[in-house]
């Protein structure tokens, strides 16, 4: 059986404090969607849109708001238990992992914590290896400052695998790192995912890498996902006005520079310096949008328009709307 | 007629274990031109773009090289010559600079305008107050900022308007050339995209020469006219955006190029640059990326490259040095590969603990390898 | 998206790695050391303190290196026993004082909340209390203590200023992701106190022993200079109150007098060259240009 | 009963050389006084308050008479010119001087003075000590225009002291609407006495003369000015750069701080008759309640050495008797005429284990199982009793005692002291003008605290006897009194209830600069302290000042 | 919790702790007014008569009422602005006593921490901005400053300056017996000439610490690139070091400078104590050696008031010298 977590109309709210008012902010709104195991789920989205948030609450970091979350289709499980099969990558490696512990103590931890049976010694040497850092006797003595961001990022990695997790979450896991190295890290996720069979979440900015790596694309806007697909479908066909803006500002030599500057609208959407507030109801991103009509307003119907590929936006109402 | 002239160029971190943190660069900017600079983190991006504005503090020293200015009527200025009250007047007419975080580039507890408008009465001290207001205002508009916010602060604005309020700063002058330092980093790509066509139109309107320095290749080859790429202090590689795309000579600039999936394009083979960067603390002959290179031989520990003309780039790598591989480059580098397997020269003698670059390739659909 | 590789010269933080090199740091022990050596050994050596003799104040000389006082009572034995006393003072009150706001501070900051706000609440307050005289109050409480008692009355008044840096730093690094790191890989809440996040307030808790160790020593001398230590402790201080009343300057004593209050002032600097020294160890922009 | 005005005081030698004063100037000169006052000044010029201002007492307020301790039996008439005792001691009559002026113009009259004791005995709050006749007295009444009679339940004979010669004078017309005479800080003091309020201010004020003083040409000086510091080293300093004319500062090298700075001016005397140190063991507390472990502690001191090392050689050598000496050589019980204080260690570890005690292994004796550990509180800071703690301490090891001292603050000092919550301490024992009163004091069973200072707790019955018996002896009964003297001075000898250390010193230290006629050891006309009531205005008032 | 609230609850916490420990402390400590004044004038010579402890115990309304009564009685007469009657100064209410010394030790403590603040401030910042400089090199000997003990600074200045030299008078608020309490240039003259030294060892003592910590915090924010944007801007070096440097890095002080205040009053008490200074500082040690509970109490209020108050100018203030505080 493969491994899954699923996620049902997951919210986090925080209060918030807005000049004098207090208000609340919903970081996550009502978002749902599974995680297979063998498979890379991207999420792409603005900053701010609740990416992290949501994988906070996957790591049980942060408590929800409301919202289901099953393991391989259970109820969560005591926190540890869950730690077992949920793993996660920071961010940044250079904050990520103790100054004052050496790599061994970083991955020894959790085995011990865990209970993995059998020498932890070996098992420490084994994980270094498995994250090409080699010889492992020399890493485990070292201390992160003696490594590398990408060296750290393996170490962060080869931590997080170390309870032999069924999922692992990745919060921009590249984008501290160098140009030069995130492809190998990313490389290297790709191919534990597949040894391991892991479902992972990815989340980016980058959406490129987003495309390349994995097979499904989620995109947040102001705590919702508004639109999600296969990756080339998402990228090459995108449906969501906003991801449409996502996509044409993102660099690509690939692109000439003249194309970029075609008028869909999008400019319109870019030229405000200030970012109008999140709407209460309706389509979070009705105030940028070139195309919207009082009726984003009310309720939006998620609608597929390709094969696996929805979108909740009203510009596709047109189409048969299947719930999520 | 450039308006910048670098010259061998050399900064040099004093301390302990001095750090040779920019190698003997030389450049040329044309007015009105974009020049690129990219190159990994710690590469010295920044300290040239400081010694170009004359920002450098102690411990940092130029150890060598000249910079000169070229006024639009011919002038010219002997940029590292200049003090005191001189310097001053030269910076920000002549030179302006947009900082990489614009949350630490605007000082958080004096408002907008005081910090435009600081600007305004040191250079230009005969202007009124009423005139500076004015200015000032005008300078937001530009940007596309409401006027009312000169009166906030820093923390009060969204990180793009910060960005903006910082490009409205360095316009303030009309300067000759403007460094922009990582401007976007930090930012949403959307709002970096804004920014960038923000800094595109301003410089169609005043015809400034912009030094655009970034990590992000991708970007770089999409925004600037030309492209210096930097490596472990030095120029690796420069020409126009285009024939660097089409041709890049220098193995780094090749794996740089194959570190960037392309958004809509076709999938090919991705890889990293394994290893790291070079300790700049040391002074050794020999090429620095040599030991990262696939196609490094005997000879890039020990020779220094020079600049060299290949095709229409300019780059400085043994392989296209025909006294010493007089058969030419290896074919892969020819071919604008970058992986190990592709390499026919010798394998370089990993650092040590540094680990192998296999497995970069899988998970990877490759979809037919290298372009035509 | 910043990229950062190479080995962060700056931004890092210290680690248990970082070359404890400084010459502040070094000068610094050096005195410490010395004056611990002088506490601990000297009283060994060095007559009895309180031998009353008919040499009364003479000046120093063979006998008596540091001549004697009003009493006859050899002055250097006196020092060496006082070194002893303040030093103890000093170093329980920077103990007690570190390990209450390690407490308050971590506890607090760590697990947040109520607790928290209490916690914050309670050093503040406490901060602003004026602590002289709260322990002027106090000593005349427990008048018979002695050291031990009048060290922890001095460390009511000190713990709260160290709290506050502590809580500062522990919520800091409460933030920081290998925390939660640690907490995503399965560690318990007192582990990830105790060894998460601990060992990277070492420099600072040693800045703020450092710091209340001072504070104790010349807390102690004032109370003791005012003849409010409850109790001749046998301090520095308590040897400058009776220098004082027996008007030893104005009596031109001043072998009597300056030593004493040198010994404060160079331990203090000594002390206040360690906390340099690893304020550079944290922040090494403090660092002179030139070294 | 006594006649006569006070003894004139005997021009000082030298005179000043400086002389650049002339005789006017010297006229106005306002001399400067430390009386020990430290902090700020507040202006309290109420003389029944248990702390007013130095020199209200005696120099504003004047009492009945003058009780002079610096020479035995010495009693001067002031605003009283002779008393008289009746029914027993149970009356007293005062008869009063006339023509004295109150310093607003108005006459003294013999209603003020029965009004002054009326408001003591009228209002509880102000009964607190020297200014009461004691809540003995019955009734007072103004018995003629200068006479004054006063009842009392008991006989009143050792409380003459007190009621003469403590008791203030104050003006009826005046008092009499003050509403509470407690707490009222009697802002402009009218009184008889030679000074009058000057300027006052929170850091200094002036008394300066009382022109119509009753004592006529009487007082030469201008006035004083009272100073106030934060510590006694402040003082010391003043004193040493010549800013003081007068001051009561115990110095421990007064020649070398004080007298070598101007040897011709700057004089001083010692008043080393006036007190007696005592190391007060509590007999209600073991070990104290063996009389061989007091009396070996009191063989076992070498009080030579404790005076010149602990007290700079100025306090005086004490007695078995505890009485201070040469003042009251008279009432010294035949068979102690030439008794003195042995220092035999030897003997001491005699006594002790002919008591019974064995000295242990660690050298110190113990009888029962308990080691003979002293242990004595002493207030901390001050010194030479600290000192004396160390020089005893050696001393006591030497016998095979153990002593402690435990330094504690002046208020626990004070507190175990009224509670009993001490095994010894070191405390001074005063008198009064006749050696009944040390006697009395610290003897007494009635006296044990909080009531006396009978800190020991000594219960003696003979003691007790004698003590009431002079107090219902008319003093003129003097060989009466001297017997009764001599029985207490036997059990003292026998039990040592207190083992005594030194005889005061007590110095006041005088410049000749500008002003004379200070008291000397030839012509001891009053206790040389400024701070001592009514000594200080005694003197001030006969001081001569130098042209 | 909102930062406001916070701060009003911080506030009202704290003006509780201070009172309440106020009363608390004097009833811990052993010994009573009537004990030590029997005790010193026994001492002194005059032992009063047994009748004497009534009267006295009358005088001081030495109280044997539950706690809690004297804690309501307390805090009434607290807010009625009453503060009782000294032991001391008997029959001087407590208030008169603080009102004679208060302006003594706010005059001297206002312009010794006025100096020291402007001086320590201004060589921090020349130090951190010419690192490694002249002023920098300073740094060493003030730290040595910092470390001697204000008392004993304070003995050592005054026999060297005053009794050795002759250059200041040796104690004293003003020469008492030359010129006359008033508004007189005379009396201005010795006020301040009387108040130089005790000022000069409050600066001396406690003016390495605010210039280090300037230093530090101009080190640091050097580095920061909004200083460095300044310098490109073409400003003059004074403008960068003013407006930009300074400015940013003078905002730890300030939030320091409240906290500092406590550790002021203690320095000056001590301070005071040596130039027999008629302050309040001595006023206190009188109080607690007398067992003087109203004037304890009245002067700990006091000082605790000030501080709490000094604190909510700093808040205050804060909120106007740093734009960021005023959200948030
Ligand atoms: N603890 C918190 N308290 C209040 N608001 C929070 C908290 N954590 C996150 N938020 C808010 O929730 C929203 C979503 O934040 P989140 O960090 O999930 O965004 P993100 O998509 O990860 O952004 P980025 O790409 O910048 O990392 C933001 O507006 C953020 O300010
Ligand atoms: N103040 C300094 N003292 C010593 N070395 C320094 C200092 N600042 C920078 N360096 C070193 O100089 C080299 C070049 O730094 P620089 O900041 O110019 O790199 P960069 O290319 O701008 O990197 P990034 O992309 O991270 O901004 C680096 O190796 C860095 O460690
Ligand atoms: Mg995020
Ligand atoms: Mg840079």
């Amino acid at each position: 059986m493969t491994t899954t977590l699923t996620v049902t109309d997951l919210s986090k709210h925080f209060p918030v404090r807005d000049g004098r008012r207090r208000r609340t902010l919903r970081a996550v709104d009502g978002v749902s969607f599974t995680l297979t195991a063998g498979r890379t789920t991207a999420l792409v989205g603005e900053s701010g849109s609740g990416k992290s948030t949501i994988v906070r609450v996957l790591a049980r970091l942060t408590r929800p708001t409301s919202g289901e979350i099953l393991l391989d289709g259970d109820p969560v499980r005591s926190t540890r238990r869950y730690r077992k099969d949920v793993q996660m990558v920071f961010q940044d490696p250079f904050a990520s992992l103790n100054p004052a512990h050496t790599v061994g103590h970083h991955l020894r931890r959790p085995l011990r914590i865990h209970g993995v049976t059998g020498d932890v010694r070996h098992g420490v040497h084994e994980l270094l290896e498995r994250v090409n850092l080699t010889p492992a006797e020399v890493y485990a003595r070292r201390y992160p400052h003696e490594l590398s961001g990408g060296q750290r990022q393996r170490v962060a990695i080869a931590r997080a695998l170390a309870p032999r997790p069924k999922v692992l979450l990745a919060d921009e896991p590249v984008s501290m790192l160098d140009v030069s190295i995130r492809l190998e890290i990313l490389n290297l996720i790709d191919r534990l995912k597949r040894e391991q069979d892991l479902a992972v979440l990815y989340v980016t900015h980058d959406l490129a890498t987003a495309r390349y790596f994995s097979s499904e694309i989620m995109v947040m806007y102001g705590g919702r996902i508004v639109e999600r697909g296969p990756a080339d479908e998402v990228i090459l066909r995108p449906a969501h006005p906003y991801t449409r803006l996502l996509e044409s500002a993102a660099p690509d030599p690939a692109t000439p520079r003249a194309a970029r500057e075609r008028d869909d609208g999008d400019a319109a959407a870019r030229r405000r310096g200030v970012r109008p507030p999140l709407p209460q109801a309706g389509c979070p991103f009705r105030p940028r949008c070139p195309h919207a009509t009082d009726a984003c307003a009310g309720e939006i119907p998620t609608v597929a328009v390709g094969e696996g590929h929805q979108v909740a936006c009203l510009l596709h109402a047109g189409a048969p709307s299947h719930r999520s | 007629m450039s308006v910048l002239s670098v010259r061998d160029l050399s900064v040099v971190y004093g301390g302990p274990r001095p750090t040779h943190a920019v190698r003997g660069v030389s450049l040329e900017l044309d007015r009105g031109e974009v020049l690129g600079i990219a190159g990994e983190s710690g590469c010295g991006k920044s300290t040239l773009a400081y010694a170009l504005t004359r920002l450098l503090r102690p411990p940092a020293s130029v150890t060598g090289g000249e910079i000169v200015f070229r006024a639009g009527d011919g002038e010219e200025v002997d940029v590292l010559a200049l003090r005191g009250e001189e310097l001053r007047r030269f910076r920000w007419r002549r030179i302006a600079m947009v900082f990489q975080s614009a949350m630490n580039a605007l000082n958080p507890v004096i408002s907008v305008r005081r910090q435009l408008a600081d600007v305004l009465a040191t250079h230009e001290p005969g202007m009124s107050r009423r005139a500076r207001e004015e200015r000032c205002g005008e300078l937001l508009d530009l940007v596309g900022i409401d006027r009312a916010r000169l009166s906030s602060y820093p923390h009060e604005l969204s990180g793009g308007m910060r960005q903006r309020v910082l490009i409205a700063m360095a316009m303030a002058l009309n300067p000759d050339v403007v460094v922009l330092d990582e401007p976007t980093t930090a930012l949403d790509v959307v709002v970096q995209r804004e920014i960038l066509q923000e800094i595109d139109r301003l410089r169609a309107m005043f015809g400034f020469a912009v030094v655009f320095i970034t990590h992000d290749l991708s970007l770089l080859l999409e925004i600037s006219d030309r492209l210096a790429v930097m490596y472990g202090g030095r120029i690796v590689e420069s020409g126009t955006a285009r024939d660097l795309m089409a041709a890049p000579a220098h193995p780094y600039t090749v794996g740089l190029l194959g570190s960037f999936p392309s958004l809509r394009g076709e999938r090919r083979v991705l890889h990293g640059i394994p290893g790291s960067p070079p300790d700049l603390s040391l002074v050794e002959p020999g090429c620095s990326f040599a030991p990262r290179c696939p196609y490094a031989f005997d000879a890039c520990g020990e020779v220094t490259p020079a600049p060299l003309p290949v095709g229409a780039t300019t780059a400085a790598c043994l392989q296209h040095d025909r006294t010493l591989r007089p058969a030419g480059p290896d074919p892969g580098l020819a071919a604008r590969r970058f992986t190990a397997e592709d390499a026919g020269g010798l394998r370089p003698s990993r650092p040590p603990g540094d680990p192998e670059p296999g497995g970069h390739q899988t998970g990877v659909r490759d979809h037919g390898g290298a372009r035509t | 998206m910043t990229a950062v590789t190479a080995p962060a010269v700056t931004a890092e933080p210290a680690g248990p790695r970082r070359p404890l090199r400084s010459g502040k740091l070094i000068a610094g022990l050096a005195v410490a050391g010395f004056f611990v050596l002088a506490g601990v050994l000297g009283p060994l050596f060095a007559g009895d303190p309180e031998e009353i003799g008919y040499e009364r104040l003479m000046p120093p000389s063979a006998g008596h290196w540091l001549g004697t006082t009003n009493t006859g009572q050899d002055v250097l034995a006196q020092l060496l026993v006082a070194t002893r006393g303040s030093l103890t003072i000093g170093v329980v009150v920077g103990v007690l004082a570190t390990v209450i706001s390690l407490l308050v501070g971590v506890l607090g900051a760590y697990l947040g909340g109520w607790l928290d706000e209490g916690f914050s609440l309670l050093s503040n307050v406490f901060l602003v209390i004026p602590g002289l005289p709260l322990v002027i109050l106090i000593t005349d409480y427990l008048e018979t203590g002695g050291p031990v008692a009048l060290a922890l009355t001095i460390t009511i008044t000190s713990w709260a200023g160290p709290a506050r840096v502590i809580r500062a730093q522990t919520l800091s690094l409460r933030g920081r992701d290998y925390v939660d790191a640690a907490r995503v890989s399965g560690e318990r809440g007192w582990r990830i106190m105790v060894f998460e996040i601990l060992p990277n307030l070492v420099p600072i808790i040693a800045a703020q022993l450092v710091f209340a160790v001072i504070g104790g020593i010349l807390l102690d001398a004032a109370l003791s200079f005012l003849g409010l230590a409850g109790g001749s402790a046998g301090s520095w201080g308590s040897m400058l109150y009776f220098a004082q009343n027996a008007s030893a300057l104005s009596t031109g004593a001043w072998w009597w007098f300056v030593p004493p209050g040198l010994c404060i002032a160079v331990l203090g600097a000594g002390l206040s060259l360690i906390n340099f020294g690893i304020d550079e160890i944290i922040d090494p922009r403090l660092r002179r240009a030139t070294s | 009963a006594c006649t006569g005005g006070g003894a004139p005081p005997v021009a000082a030698g030298g005179g000043a050389t400086a002389g650049s004063t002339s005789s006017a100037a010297a006229a106005t000169r306002i001399l400067d006084v430390y009386t020990g006052a430290s902090g700020q000044n507040t202006a309290n010029f109420n003389p029944f308050t248990p702390t007013p201002l130095h020199g209200v007492q005696g120099m504003i307020y004047e009492p009945l008479m003058f009780f002079n301790q610096a020479k035995a039996g010495d009693v001067q008439p002031q605003l009283a010119t002779a008393y008289r005792f009746a029914d027993g001691g149970r009356t007293l009559t005062f008869t009063l001087r006339p023509g004295v002026k109150w310093s607003d113009g108005r006459p003294l009259t013999a209603e003020d003075v029965a009004f002054s004791f009326e408001l003591a005995k009228k209002n509880p709050k102000l009964n607190s000590g020297i200014n009461s006749g004691g809540n003995v007295m019955t009734s007072v009444e103004a018995t003629g225009a200068t006479e004054v009679t006063l009842k009392f339940k008991e006989p009143a004979y050792t409380r003459l002291w007190n009621i003469a010669g403590q008791s203030w004078i104050v003006p009826r017309h005046i008092w009499e609407k003050i509403k509470d005479p407690a707490t009222d800080p009697n802002k402009n003091p009218v009184g008889t006495g030679p000074f009058v309020l000057g300027d006052f201010s929170p850091q200094t004020y002036v008394l300066k003369k009382n022109p119509q003083y009753w004592e006529t040409g009487k007082p030469k000086i201008a006035g004083m000015r009272f100073y106030s510091f934060n510590g006694g080293d402040a003082a010391t300093t003043a004193l040493a750069a010549g800013q003081l004319d007068w001051s009561g500062l115990f110095m421990p090298d007064i020649d070398k701080q004080y007298v070598a700075k101007d040897p011709e001016h700057n004089k001083y005397k010692n008043e080393s008759f006036l007190y007696v140190t005592n190391l007060v063991p509590n007999l209600k507390k073991a070990p104290f309640t063996d009389v061989a472990v007091r009396r070996a502690v009191n063989v076992a001191l070498d009080r030579k050495k404790i005076i010149d090392l602990a007290f700079a050689g100025l306090g005086k050598m004490p007695n078995p008797l505890g009485l201070v000496l040469p003042q009251y050589q008279d009432y010294i019980a035949p068979q102690f005429a030439n008794t003195q204080l042995e220092y035999d260690p030897a003997k001491a570890r005699q006594i002790l284990e002919q008591a019974g005690y064995q000295r242990g292994a660690d050298g110190v004796y113990a009888k029962d199982g308990k080691r003979l550990s002293i242990t004595c509180t002493v207030v901390t800071g001050w010194t030479d009793y600290i000192s004396t703690m160390q020089i005893v301490k050696q001393q006591l090891k030497e016998v095979g005692i153990e002593f402690k001292s435990k330094e504690v603050s002046f208020n626990a000092f004070s507190a175990a002291q009224t509670s009993g919550d001490f095994q010894m301490h070191i405390w001074n024992a005063w008198g009064g003008p006749g050696p009944y009163y040390m006697y009395n004091n610290i003897l007494n069973s009635a006296n044990v605290p909080p009531a006396g200072q009978n800190q020991a707790r000594w219960k003696n019955d003979v003691v007790d006897a004698a003590l009431s018996t002079i107090a219902q002896t008319p003093p003129e009964d003097t060989e009466a009194v001297k017997q009764a003297i001599q029985r207490i001075q036997e059990q003292v000898v026998a039990e040592v209830p207190y083992i005594p250390i030194q005889q005061s010193s007590a110095l006041a230290e005088f410049r000749t600069l500008h002003a004379t006629g200070w008291p000397s050891e030839e012509n001891p006309y009053a206790l040389a302290l400024p701070f001592y009531v009514p000594d200080g205005a005694i003197v001030a008032k006969n001081l001569v000042p130098v042209p | 919790m909102g930062y406001l609230r916070r701060k009003i609850v911080f506030y009202a916490v704290a003006l509780w702790a201070a009172v309440t420990l106020n009363f608390a402390i004097p009833r811990l400590i052993k010994g009573n007014p009537v004990d030590i004044m029997l005790a010193r004038a026994a001492q002194g010579g005059q032992p009063m008569p047994a009748e004497a402890r009534h009267a006295l115990e009358l005088q001081f309304g030495v109280s044997d009422d539950p706690l809690w009564q004297q804690y309501l009685g307390y805090v009434g007469n607290l807010l009625h602005g009453r503060l009782g009657l000294s032991v001391t100064y008997y029959p001087t209410p407590v208030s008169t006593v603080i009102a004679q010394s208060l302006p003594w030790t706010l005059g001297l403590a206002g312009v010794a921490l006025l100096v020291t603040v402007v001086l320590g401030l201004g060589l921090g910042m020349l130090a951190g901005w010419r690192r490694g400089g002249a002023v920098d090199a300073l740094i060493p000997a003030t730290t040595f400053l910092a470390a001697i003990p204000y008392f004993w600074l304070a003995l050592i200045l005054l026999y060297v300056l005053g009794l050795g030299l002759g250059w200041f008078p040796l104690n004293g608020g003003y020469d008492y017996a030359g010129v006359q309490m008033g508004p007189t240039l005379a009396f201005a003259a010795s006020v301040a000439s009387h108040g130089a030294l005790p000022a000069l060892t409050v600066v001396a003592s406690s003016v390495a610490g605010w210039m280090l910590g300037m230093r530090n915090m101009m080190v640091s924010t050097m580095a920061e690139d909004y200083v460095v944007m300044a310098e490109a801007k073409g400003l003059s070096p004074r403008r960068v070091m003013l407006a930009y440097a300074a400015r940013n890095a003078v905002l730890p002080s300030v939030a320091g400078f409240a906290i500092s205040l406590g550790f002021v009053v203690s320095g000056l008490l001590a301070t005071e104590v040596v130039f027999a200074y008629p302050g309040i500082g001595f006023a206190l040690l009188q109080g607690v050696q007398n067992a003087d509970y109203p004037l304890m109490q009245g002067i700990f209020l006091i000082i605790s008031l000030a501080v709490l108050g000094a604190n909510l100018l700093v808040d205050l203030l804060y909120g106007v010298i740093d734009p960021r505080t005023r959200k948030a």
